[in-house]
């Protein structure tokens, strides 16, 4: 698990975010710290798949700014990816690759030292371990989407931002999920996910994302 | 009139000298044209949008505007 | 650097088990070229005469074959936005893959072209600087390739369209190339030559890597 | 927020420059033909069809001012991410592209009766077609993708790395030629300039300039036009709070 002890707080003020000249959600805030989690609640379009990419660092706000620990993160995008783990809708799984080596390329290419030791328990905390031999061609779509979850133990990172994670996962997998969601809070992590409430996370906070869609229209060109 | 017409034949090379000054005049011409009536067209659908959705023309903040 | 040489790792290990990619390339290249002597006949003069140039226009064209899929396949199924979020440069990640793009192109193309110059009767005075040519000059196009690759992602047409892009870039390395070996074929120095192919990598090096690391971040914002 | 920097302060600035560029224009071309064609006196060697370099090197030196131009503007949208310099880059190629599309057919109709030939590899033309292409990639790409604004960020990159290109592309075009062809051949250009053969072409280039300039400023106004229609109409289709209340897509 992360070996992640110091208490940490990460902060978003005032986030505008514009997919395609349209204003998706507007003056965002939000804030979490260590053994927090947090649900993305919102209709479709209400852009919770965009805040987790803003949030990731894949997407430039429009206006805002993010922070951990006070520090604003705008300039350190690197020192920003090494905290965190995403979970996008695509699993990322080279088909010609064995389960192993998809994971092993992940957990190494996220931090180089992390061993072989952690992708095994991953594997196995996953219930792939048996399959680690077996091509991801040749992967369910669960098994790809549980895969596509052992990032998160392979190797360490602080903050995890799940995109709809339980999406394709069975019921005991989605138990696996929680267990492991928890013990990474335990452990002082965050989490931050969007998901149609199957997945549940005892004291998460919710954050409902309509609440910042735009109420006027945007006129930039006025 | 036969110096006129001298003058025209460009030295017998007429038909390279005259035919460069036209596509020259015809190229810019029709640049300047089209680009005259995308801007007309735009200004008339633009007008049209905004008789369709009244009372935009006076409210020019938002939430984004406000932020910077 | 450990990242770097994983990554080229993985696609090396892909090209391999896909395999089907470097043979395509060195096919092409070398069916392209055989056309050559049934389209301008088999006079010994002439091909030796045409040979720099054939070599060269073919390898450039089959460098471009494998290009639009440098990021196309990492795009569609999600790693490219996981290689994003590497605590790495992107632009260290983007040299990774050059070098492995290369090594599957480049490389062969490379070991393929003195066989065809032999083909061509290319005069014998030339192969070493055929050679050096290749070596300098395709790792240009791999860079200024893969910028062109991350510009087109997510691009109606992205492969007719990569070709209008890069090909006119690519013209400097042609020019450069065909001279180096024109010259060594006369009897000329082609040194100086061989260093300015040389500093035309140099200078994409780091300028193709960071314009495509920019165009990578557009196509997954 | 300088991002949506102030286009309708650049929308009544363009209107008020504009008929001023183009009289300026008009007057410049009218007084550079009058020279051009009735004063200057032929070419002791190349005879009348020397007048044809009257627009021949106005216009490529409008094709490479265009592409600096539309390199720099790329380089302010890139970094300062202000969206009028993108729409100026945007409004520029298509521009350049036609003066290099002039540029290229009264070269050759120049070259017809000084090489007697259409086409010559000569060092100039040869760059300014390379150059021609490099203009066609980037409207191809600037148009090449659902989201304008995505399109414009991508050609923006490529303006950058052809505009670094370019010197390498002439350098080399250049040596190649030399090494191609006898010395001897008759250059497109400027022969042994007279005063009485200077004043009409530097008319006539300060006259494509200013052309130039009148297109452009016409063109970036249609761009803010689009962008702002494209705005509405977006705000039609996904409707605001109340007012659509299924708010389907974007995921």
């Amino acid at each position: 698990m992360t070996s992640e002890q110091a208490f940490s707080t990460f902060t978003a003020e005032g986030l505008v975010c514009v997919r395609g000249e349209r204003v998706v959600f507007t003056r965002l805030d939000l804030s979490l710290a260590s053994g927090e989690a947090m649900f993305l609640l919102g209709p479709n379009g209400s852009g919770k798949s965009s805040l987790l990419r803003v949030l990731a660092g894949l997407l430039k706000p429009a206006a805002g700014r993010l922070t951990w620990n006070h520090q604003a993160l705008a300039e350190d995008r690197e020192g920003h990816a090494a905290r965190i783990h995403y979970v996008g809708h695509h699993d990322a799984i080279k088909p010609v690759l064995s389960v192993m080596e998809n994971l092993r390329f992940w957990g190494r290419l996220h931090d180089p030292l992390a061993g072989d030791a952690a992708v095994k328990a991953a594997l196995e905390r996953f219930g792939l371990w048996h399959l680690r031999q077996v091509p991801g061609k040749l992967l369910s779509a669960g098994q790809k989407r549980r895969l596509n979850l052992a990032r998160l133990l392979a190797a360490p990172a602080s903050l995890w931002l799940l995109d709809e994670p339980s999406v394709a996962l069975d019921k005991a997998s989605v138990k696996t999920l929680e267990a492991v969601i928890a013990e990474h809070r335990a452990n002082g992590g965050m989490v931050i996910l969007s998901t149609h409430a199957d997945v549940s996370l005892p004291g998460a906070t919710e954050l409902h994302l309509d609440r910042f869609t735009p109420t006027t229209p945007p006129e930039f060109w006025a | 009139m036969d110096s006129l017409a001298s003058y025209f034949s460009m030295g017998g090379y007429a038909g390279y000298v005259w035919s460069a000054y036209a596509i020259t005049a015809v190229v810019m011409v029709a640049l300047a044209l089209l680009t005259w009536r995308g801007l007309k067209g735009r200004e008339q659908e633009l007008k049209e949008l905004q008789d369709i959705i009244p009372g935009r023309r006076g409210r020019s903040h938002d939430g984004v505007a406000e932020k910077g | 650097m450990s990242r770097l040489s994983e990554i080229i790792r993985r696609d090396l290990r892909l090209a391999l088990r896909q395999g089907s990619d470097s043979v395509m390339v060195v096919t092409f290249f070398v069916l392209t070229v055989v056309l050559f002597p049934f389209g301008l006949g088999p006079e010994t003069n002439l091909l030796e005469r045409t040979s720099a140039g054939v070599l060269w226009v073919t390898a450039l064209l089959a460098s471009m074959l494998s290009l639009d899929r440098l990021f196309l396949a990492d795009y569609e199924d999600g790693s490219l936005e996981l290689l994003a979020l590497t605590p790495t440069a992107l632009e260290l990640l983007v040299i990774g893959k050059v070098v492995a793009h290369w090594l599957t192109t480049g490389l062969p193309l490379m070991v393929a072209a003195p066989v065809l110059a032999v083909l061509l009767h290319m005069h014998a005075d030339g192969f070493g600087t055929l050679l050096l040519t290749m070596l300098l000059g395709t790792p240009t196009l791999s860079l200024i390739g893969a910028m062109g690759a991350a510009l087109v992602l997510g691009a109606r047409r992205g492969g007719v369209l990569l070709s209008l892009l890069v090909l006119p870039l690519y013209v400097p390395v042609l020019i450069l190339g065909v001279g180096a070996i024109d010259a060594a074929v006369q009897g000329l120095p082609a040194d100086g030559l061989l260093l300015m192919l040389g500093g035309f990598l140099l200078g994409a090096l780091p300028l193709a890597p960071w314009a495509a690391a920019a165009a990578l971040r557009q196509a997954l914002e | 927020m300088h991002r949506f920097a102030n286009p309708a302060r650049f929308l009544r600035l363009a209107s008020v420059i504009q008929p001023w560029t183009a009289a300026v224009t008009l007057l410049l071309i009218g007084a550079g033909l009058y020279f051009g064609l009735l004063v200057s006196p032929a070419d002791y060697q190349q005879g009348e069809t020397v007048r044809i370099m009257y627009v021949h090197v106005p216009a490529a030196w409008v094709a490479m001012a265009a592409y600096s131009c539309m390199a720099g503007a790329s380089a302010v949208g890139l970094i300062w991410k202000h969206p009028l310099a993108d729409l100026i880059a945007k409004s520029a190629s298509p521009i350049g592209a036609s003066f290099t599309f002039l540029c290229l057919v009264t070269g050759s109709l120049w070259g017809k009766p000084m090489w007697g030939t259409w086409w010559a590899w000569d060092a100039r033309l040869t760059s300014m077609l390379i150059l021609f292409f490099l203009y066609l990639g980037h409207m191809a790409l600037l148009n090449a993708f659902d989201d304008p604004g995505r399109g414009m960020k991508a050609a923006a990159i490529l303006a950058l790395a052809g505009f670094v290109n370019v010197p390498v592309i002439k350098f080399s075009v250049d040596w190649w030629n030399t090494l191609h062809q006898p010395a001897s051949v008759t250059r497109l250009g400027m022969p042994k300039i007279d005063p009485s053969m200077l004043l009409p072409l530097l008319l006539m280039g300060v006259g494509f300039t200013m052309f130039f300039v009148t297109v452009l400023l016409l063109r970036v106004r249609l761009e803010v036009l689009a962008a702002k229609i494209r705005a509405i109409r977006l705000t039609q289709i996904h409707g605001m709070p109340g007012a659509d209340p299924s708010g389907e897509a974007l995921g």
